[in-house]
């Protein structure tokens, strides 16, 4: 790490309407730095790195670039001085190529192709449309296109949220490298592991202000928890001790020999009534179609799906819901509706169905509301339109919208993408709470940790295939971590 | 005529739903059918501009048709096809309005001599001076320009006559009765309406609001005229503007593909003025007047001397070859 | 995050109007009205005594008299730009349905009549909902098509009809042109099909689905919602409006023709963004749709009643609904 | 290989299509031949401009409702410079006027931040009142060159000149732009406008750019109507919802950032034909109407069908 300070932001102030986002924020990268800037959900950091990328316009403030004040108007600007984002939302055209991708930000193609290799994605075909390729490539694309123009400062926000954990490796790793050739680099994460990987220092964001910084050294969670929340929270381990065999009695979804060309070859599970089984797999392994069958977007090519002992097939996700499953989506995008309020968004399923079409029982929606708020404790104070509150905020009101409904059993997909840890701690639970009101909970996850924290037993998929079931005691993260590789020496189980 | 003799005549039109060009299409299906040697007419009927009626002809000729009966959406844009069709020696008439090309035949309504011959009423009832309200019909097409240029001739034969409102309706019944509502709340009075065919509405706007009637100049469409014998203290004046014209367009057309063509090229129907204040002027409306017609159609549904189909066949609306 | 302490004035008349985007629009309505009592002194404000002596309010009268069709028909608009489509078959519904009206009257009588004049707009409706939500076809070329199509077959129908005569029904004559304490009787009309709107809108699930799927269809068909049935639902209801509409017109022009209500579809959907309504669906409000419809009147009115050129009057026409919704825009978006 | 003819399989549905009518048309009417198919191009003129003009926009990701009203204006302007000046001054003022036309209608979008759609629709009232205000009744006179230029097929024996000067006109404003950054921004403009702008893409130029352009093929539409009549009309065309029908038909997404120019020409053409064989088969004319509706709402529900099915394997 030298002394030449790449770049110093400081007094930064932010509002939306009347919502102040930032009111004072300040940042200082030098080169060779990795940077974590932590925060809440809502902090205000998402909004930070768009001010200092001229993604958004600045309120207020200053920002020095090498020790000389720029005023950076738009991202293009901020790409020639140096400043080069990955955003949280994947930011590359989807209905054009890879190739006309990178002519329109006139990044370097040789350069770009070394990176994508370098990241571990190897299939990656130039004529691909963005639009049809998976979350996970995108944010790799999107990585490789920042690295390929040679940035001063790296910025990532929340970059690793939707990668499965060899991605996540490949990334850090190529991150740090960067870094000891003379980068400076901003890292946005609300996983802890990852900061004490890869980050020399921190700065932490609270209500829109920066209220400290941190070396990071082993032990530095607690004091960033404190910093993050204003408040100390527990962060001790809760291990799940519920036993396997409890699960007496019939499964409530048993699924045979399920296929779905090309990606799933065959996967047979049970999930019984009160148990929270998890679901670990790379990246493209299956998962994504695995929970696209059981929500009803589209029937399996072949296989079986009993629900309460009744055979199925759904076309829809209304005829899942009907059999009691429902979905919450791994993009909260895809289950929110951003202008409405927070009340509307969660009473969604009360009017989906014909006979619910007339006068709306406004009593009982309010209570039914009003509890899954509570219960979720939701910062309802930007409510009138769902897309002005936080990203967990707006995570909480997906999970919240079935809770207020009932339900019988819940496909999470990775539901803590992107979530602070408190937010997260008050989700495990909740899961937990669930299972024990008779729920079954189906519980994909890219953060191994979570398998100990929130199920039962999770089942690994490689390859289209269960190739091991791990109990919740044993899930350690490097026995997860090699299942998931595949190397594993026993065989799939139901 | 030779009897054998089977043509097609083409005909086309740039504008539907309009009673009055309803009522010409079917005066020319009615007039083909009744006319032994028309063996099939082929309609392009439809909304559209001068380009589109070039395409039309350009149609129409690739069709093979032995006369085109055109009621042309401007007397000069569509040279270029008619002469090509003349140039295949098909026979070319103009119904309605004229067309500028060397050697086509007009059969038209004279619209100049329409709005000077309702005008020149109109200003003579009101005394020779007066405010006058003038209600056109579509900026920028032919036949409000022909009118237009009628009415100023009256005008400036009277030149204590002073029009305070004038607008163009888009010849829309709706639009007429709104803005007709408009002048009355102003207050400003005025003495007379002269129209361009959007006539009923605006005796309905003065019923209704409880003003008393001015006198009305409008057309022979039935509705109009109906209100001319019914409406206590309407005085007013129908010019007859027949949308039969098209019948004998196809008259014409046979005339000439029979050899019969006339020693003019150019044919004017001049319109007649039936007014309601006289005696004679009565006893035509009431002879003409039909309240089972379509009230946007004119009550002239023939043209004398040139078609010879009987009301049925023209209400019918059916021409020879089942079009 | 905190909120503000001391927020400067501007912000919050801006959010207050953000919030309730009908003021900012009626104060520009009161503008017009101003702005033309002053070109023409005497048309708004006097009491007009009419011929059987009945004191009336003559032209603010004609004003909400001729708004109603339009209103109606900017519901069709408002409903439909929910869901981020739109119905350009209003305005020929309407035409058919006060055609197919006042020539069956002639033929079979008033009540037969006017049930068939409302089902050919429901049948109309049904089949846009059906290429919208079922075959998935964009609401734009939809309804342009069936427009189309039905057009054909209204002057298809003209044919069979040319010696029927045609018959306004009274009630509907009453309705168009009759007048209580001054006001037009279309607002018994009007009155409760606005009320029904509102309520629809903000109180009724089938509302919060047209909402819903105009913000995000996928997120509402993960929540269970077949979504065809509610485009199904909407575009049907959506005809029959147009239909009820046209129904009104006939009644307040009291004459048929083949593109009686065509003109009003372009100002309907005029009236619809203006009141605020957005066509990327998800936002929309009817009370402003109406104050929208309101606005319009005023300027035909101003436009009808100003010497110009024609030119000049269709050019002002648009510069000023530019003008109007930019203002909003500008002052209801506070970003 | 199989990828160039997936992306591009509705154009190729397209052309077949236009292949089989042609063949119908030949077999309706034996004499079919140069004549037919140069009024058919004569015929496409205007809907061909007006239809590369709107597929610019929908492209970007709007709407152009004034294409027809902005067609009426260069088609009176250049009637009316034309008989006062020499051609080819009066045709690059035309041109410029309709460039003029288009940025004002971009730079409204852009600055107003009110939805294309009606800002269009506002201004559809503006360029038709200018018409009116330019020439109260039809009338000027196009210059006979003009006229001359989009009759036969001297230009490439075979071919008629009005296919020959559609393509030129449009490739020449389009191609040069099509491949470059700027094209690339107008796509992805239309199929991400937040993307775009983090990409680096100037979201507010790319956007005046494509109504400007727009507004040029509107200019070319004006001046072969001017051509085609040899007189200016004040009255706007039917040009407005048969370009967006066109737009739909050839394979472009409202809404933006997929298509091409070609799609849509092509779809002008299979209407145009459309129309020529109706005419021949002397169908009554209130069912041509229906047809042609049919026609529309078939041809795209087929395609949504198809492509569903398509999405689905
Ligand atoms: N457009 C907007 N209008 C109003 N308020 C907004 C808007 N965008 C963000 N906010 C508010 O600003 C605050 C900060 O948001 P920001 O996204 O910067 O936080 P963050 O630290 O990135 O959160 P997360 O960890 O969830 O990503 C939040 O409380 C949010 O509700
Ligand atoms: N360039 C831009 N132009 C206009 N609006 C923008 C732009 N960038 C962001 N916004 C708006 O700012 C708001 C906040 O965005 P932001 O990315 O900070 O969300 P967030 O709170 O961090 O959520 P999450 O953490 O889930 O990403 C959003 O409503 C978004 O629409
Ligand atoms: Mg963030
Ligand atoms: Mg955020």
């Amino acid at each position: 790490m030298s002394d030449t300070v790449l770049l110093d932001a400081y007094g930064i102030a932010k509002s939306f309407g009347a919502v102040h986002a930032l009111t004072n924020a300040r940042l200082r990268v030098r080169a060779g730095e990795v940077v974590a800037l932590m925060g809440a959900n809502g902090a205000g950091k998402s909004t930070f790195i768009k001010i200092i990328t001229g993604a958004l316009k600045p309120g207020s403030g200053q920002v020095l670039i090498r020790g000389e004040e720029v005023r950076v108007g738009n991202p293009a600007q901020a790409r020639k001085s140096g400043l080069v984002p990955v955003y949280q939302e994947p930011s590359l055209i989807p209905d054009l190529d890879v190739t006309d991708n990178l002519r329109l930000g006139d990044t370097p193609k040789e350069s770009f192709m070394k990176w994508v290799e370098e990241l571990g994605i190897t299939d990656l075909n130039m004529s691909d449309t963005i639009g049809e390729l998976p979350l996970a490539t995108l944010r790799i694309l999107d990585l490789a296109r920042a690295l390929a123009s040679e940035p001063d400062v790296l910025l990532l926000d929340e970059m690793t949220a939707a990668l499965p954990a060899d991605l996540v490796e490949r990334v850090l790793k190529v991150v740090r490298q960067q870094a000891n050739e003379g980068m400076g680099v901003i890292y946005v994460s609300h996983r802890f592991n990852e900061i004490l990987e890869l980050c020399d220092t921190a700065s932490v964001l609270r209500d829109g202000e920066t209220v400290g910084d941190l070396t990071i050294e082993a032990g530095v969670e607690e004091r960033a928890v404190e910093l993050m929340l204003g408040q100390k929270i527990e962060l001790g381990e809760r291990k799940i001790t519920t036993d396997l065999r409890a699960h007496s009695g019939n499964p409530r979804v048993k699924v045979r020999n399920l296929a779905i060309a090309p990606k799933v070859t065959g996967i047979d599970f049970d999930l019984y009534p009160g148990e929270v089984l998890g679901v670990v797999a790379l990246e493209g392994q299956g998962q994504d179609e695995l929970f696209d069958i059981l929500a009803g977007f589209y029937p399996a090519t072949s296989g079986l799906i009993e629900v309460n002992g009744k055979s199925m097939s759904f076309k829809h996700p209304a005829d899942a819901i009907a059999a009691g499953l429902t979905l919450v989506p791994g993009n909260r995008a895809d289950a929110l509706l951003a202008q409405r309020s927070v009340r509307e968004n969660i009473a969604l399923p009360f009017s989906v169905r014909l006979p619910t079409w007339g006068a709306l029982k406004l009593r009982h929606e309010r209570e039914r509301v009003q509890f899954a708020i509570d219960k979720l404790q939701i910062d309802t104070r930007a409510e009138g339109e769902v897309q002005r509150l936080s990203g967990g905020n707006q995570q909480k009101v997906t999970i919240g919208r079935w809770l207020a409904t009932g339900v019988e059993t819940l496909l999470l997909f990775d539901p803590t993408r992107g979530i602070d840890v408190r937010t997260k701690r008050q989700i495990y639970p909740l899961v937990r709470e669930l299972a024990a009101k008779g729920a079954s909970v189906l519980f994909y996850t890219s953060e191994l940790d979570e398998v100990s924290l929130a199920c039962d037993r999770a089942i690994v998929i490689f390859n289209g295939q269960i190739v091991d079931v791990i109990d919740a005691k044993d899930a350690d993260e490097q026995t997860l971590m090699r299942a998931a590789y595949g190397l594993t020496s026993r065989e799939g189980v139901a | 005529a030779d009897a054998h003799k089977s043509y097609t005549i083409g005909i086309s039109n740039t504008v539907q739903g309009n009673g009055w060009r309803e009522q010409m299409i079917c005066a020319m299906r009615a007039q083909a059918l009744v006319e032994g040697d028309v063996g099939n007419i082929i309609v392009a009927h439809r909304n559209t501009d001068s380009a589109g009626q070039l395409e039309d002809l350009n149609n129409l000729i690739e069709a093979g048709v032995d006369a085109i009966v055109l009621n042309p959406s401007n007397p000069d844009a569509l040279n270029s096809a008619l002469e090509a069709a003349m140039a295949q020696d098909i026979v070319v008439v103009a119904v309605d309005a004229g067309v500028t090309a060397e050697g086509a035949y007009i059969l038209s309504n004279n619209q100049e001599e329409y709005a000077y011959l309702g005008a020149r009423w109109l200003f003579e009832q009101v005394g020779g001076s007066g405010d006058i309200v003038y209600m056109r019909g579509i900026a920028g097409v032919s036949a409000d320009t022909d009118r237009d240029n009628g009415f100023k001739r009256a005008l400036a034969e009277f030149p204590d006559i002073n029009v305070v409102h004038e607008v163009f309706t888009g010849w829309q019944q709706d639009q007429g009765k709104q803005q007709m509502f408009d002048f009355l709340a102003t207050g400003i009075p005025f003495d007379g309406v002269w129209t361009s065919g959007i006539d009923n509405v605006i005796v309905d706007a003065f019923v209704e609001s409880g003003a008393p009637l001015v006198p009305i100049v409008g057309a022979d469409n039935a509705g109009f005229v109906q209100y001319l014998t019914e409406v206590n203290g309407l005085v007013g004046a129908a010019v007859t503007n027949p949308g039969s014209v098209g019948g004998a367009g196809i008259a014409l057309a046979v005339d000439i593909l029979n050899g019969e063509a006339p020693a003019n090229t150019t044919v004017l129907v001049d319109p007649v003025l039936w007014e309601n204040g006289t005696d004679a002027g009565r006893a035509t409306i009431m002879a003409a007047q039909n309240p089972n017609l379509d009230p946007e159609w004119p009550v002239s549904v023939t043209v004398p001397g040139w078609t010879d189909y009987t009301m049925e066949q023209i209400i019918a609306c059916e021409g020879p070859g089942g079009s | 995050m905190s909120l503000a302490s001391a927020d400067s004035m501007m912000v919050r008349v801006g959010r207050y109007l953000k919030d309730n985007p009908v003021v900012p629009l009626l104060l520009f309505l009161f503008l017009l009205i101003a702005l033309l009592e002053i070109m023409r002194p005497g048309i708004v404000t006097p009491y007009r005594a009419s011929r059987d002596g009945i004191v009336s309010m003559f032209w603010v009268g004609n004003l909400i008299k001729f708004a109603i069709p339009l209103a109606m028909l900017a519901a069709c608009q408002v409903l439909t730009m929910l869901t981020a489509g739109i119905d350009l078959s209003a305005g020929i519904v309407a035409t058919v349905a006060a055609f197919v009206c006042a020539t069956l009257s002639s033929i079979w009588g008033v009540a037969p009549a006017t049930i068939i004049a409302l089902l050919t707009g429901l049948l109309v409706g049904l089949v846009n909902g059906f290429g919208v939500g079922i075959v998935r076809v964009h609401p734009l070329i939809m309804t342009l098509g069936t427009g189309l199509i039905t057009t054909g077959c209204l002057q298809v129908y003209q044919r069979l009809v040319i010696n029927a005569g045609s018959e306004i029904p009274a009630f509907l004559a009453w309705l168009g042109t009759g007048r209580t304490l001054g006001l037009p009787n279309g607002l018994f009309l009007f009155m409760p099909f606005a009320v029904f709107i509102l309520w629809l809108m903000r109180f009724t699930g089938f509302g919060r689905l047209l909402f819903a799927l105009g913000s995000n269809e996928k997120a509402t068909k993960l929540s269970g919602v077949r979504a065809w049935q509610v485009y199904l639902a909407l575009y049907a209801l959506s005809g029959l409006i147009a239909a009820l509409a046209g129904l009104l017109y006939l009644g307040m022009i009291r004459q048929t023709s083949l593109s009686l209500a065509n003109p009003l579809l372009l100002p309907s959907v005029a009236a619809a963004v203006i009141g605020g309504t957005s066509i990327f669906g998800g936002r929309g409000s009817f009370a402003g749709a109406v104050v929208g419809a309101l606005i319009i009147r005023v300027l035909d009115t101003m436009l009808t009643l100003m010497q110009m050129p024609e030119g000049a009057r269709t050019a002002l026409f648009g510069a000023i609904i530019l003008a109007v919704t930019a203002i909003y825009v500008r002052l209801t978006d506070t970003r | 290989m199989s990828d160039v003819i997936r992306k591009n399989a509705w154009v190729a549905g397209l052309v077949a299509l236009l292949a089989v009518l042609l063949v119908v048309t030949k077999l309706i009417q034996p004499t079919f031949g140069v004549s037919g198919l140069e009024s058919i191009a004569r015929a496409a003129l205007p809907f061909a401009f007006a239809t590369a003009g709107m597929a610019v926009v929908v492209i970007v990701g709007g709407i152009d409702l004034s294409v027809a009203s902005m067609m009426a204006v260069c088609a009176v302007a250049a009637a009316v410079l034309m008989e006062r000046m020499a051609g080819v001054p009066a045709l690059l003022i035309v041109l410029a006027l309709g460039l003029v036309m288009g940025f004002l209608n971009g730079a409204l979008i852009v600055l107003t931040r009110v939805p294309d759609i009606v800002v269009t629709l506002a201004m559809l009232f503006v360029w038709e009142g200018v018409a009116l205000l330019i020439l109260e009744t039809p009338g000027g006179a196009a210059s006979d060159w003009l006229e001359q230029s989009i009759r036969g097929s001297f230009l490439v024996p075979g071919i008629p000149n009005a296919l020959v000067v559609t393509i030129i006109c449009v490739a020449v404003v389009w191609l040069p732009i099509r491949r470059s950054k700027l094209g690339l921004s107008i796509y992805a403009t239309g199929s991400d406008e937040l993307a775009a702008f983090r990409s680096g893409v100037a979201i507010g130029p790319t956007k005046i750019l494509a109504y400007s352009l727009c507004g040029v093929l509107c200019a070319f539409g004006g001046l072969s109507l001017a051509a085609l009549t040899g007189i200016g009309e004040p009255v706007p065309g039917p040009y407005l919802l048969a370009s967006v029908a066109a737009v739909v038909l050839g394979g472009v997404v409202l809404g933006g950032g997929r298509g091409s120019l070609l799609g849509p020409l092509i779809a002008v053409y299979i209407l145009r034909i459309i129309r020529t064989i109706l005419t021949l088969l002397a169908f009554d004319p209130n069912v041509t109407t229906i047809i042609e509706g049919v026609i529309m709402v078939g041809v795209v529900m087929l395609g949504t069908a198809a492509m569903m099915r398509g999405a689905q394997q």
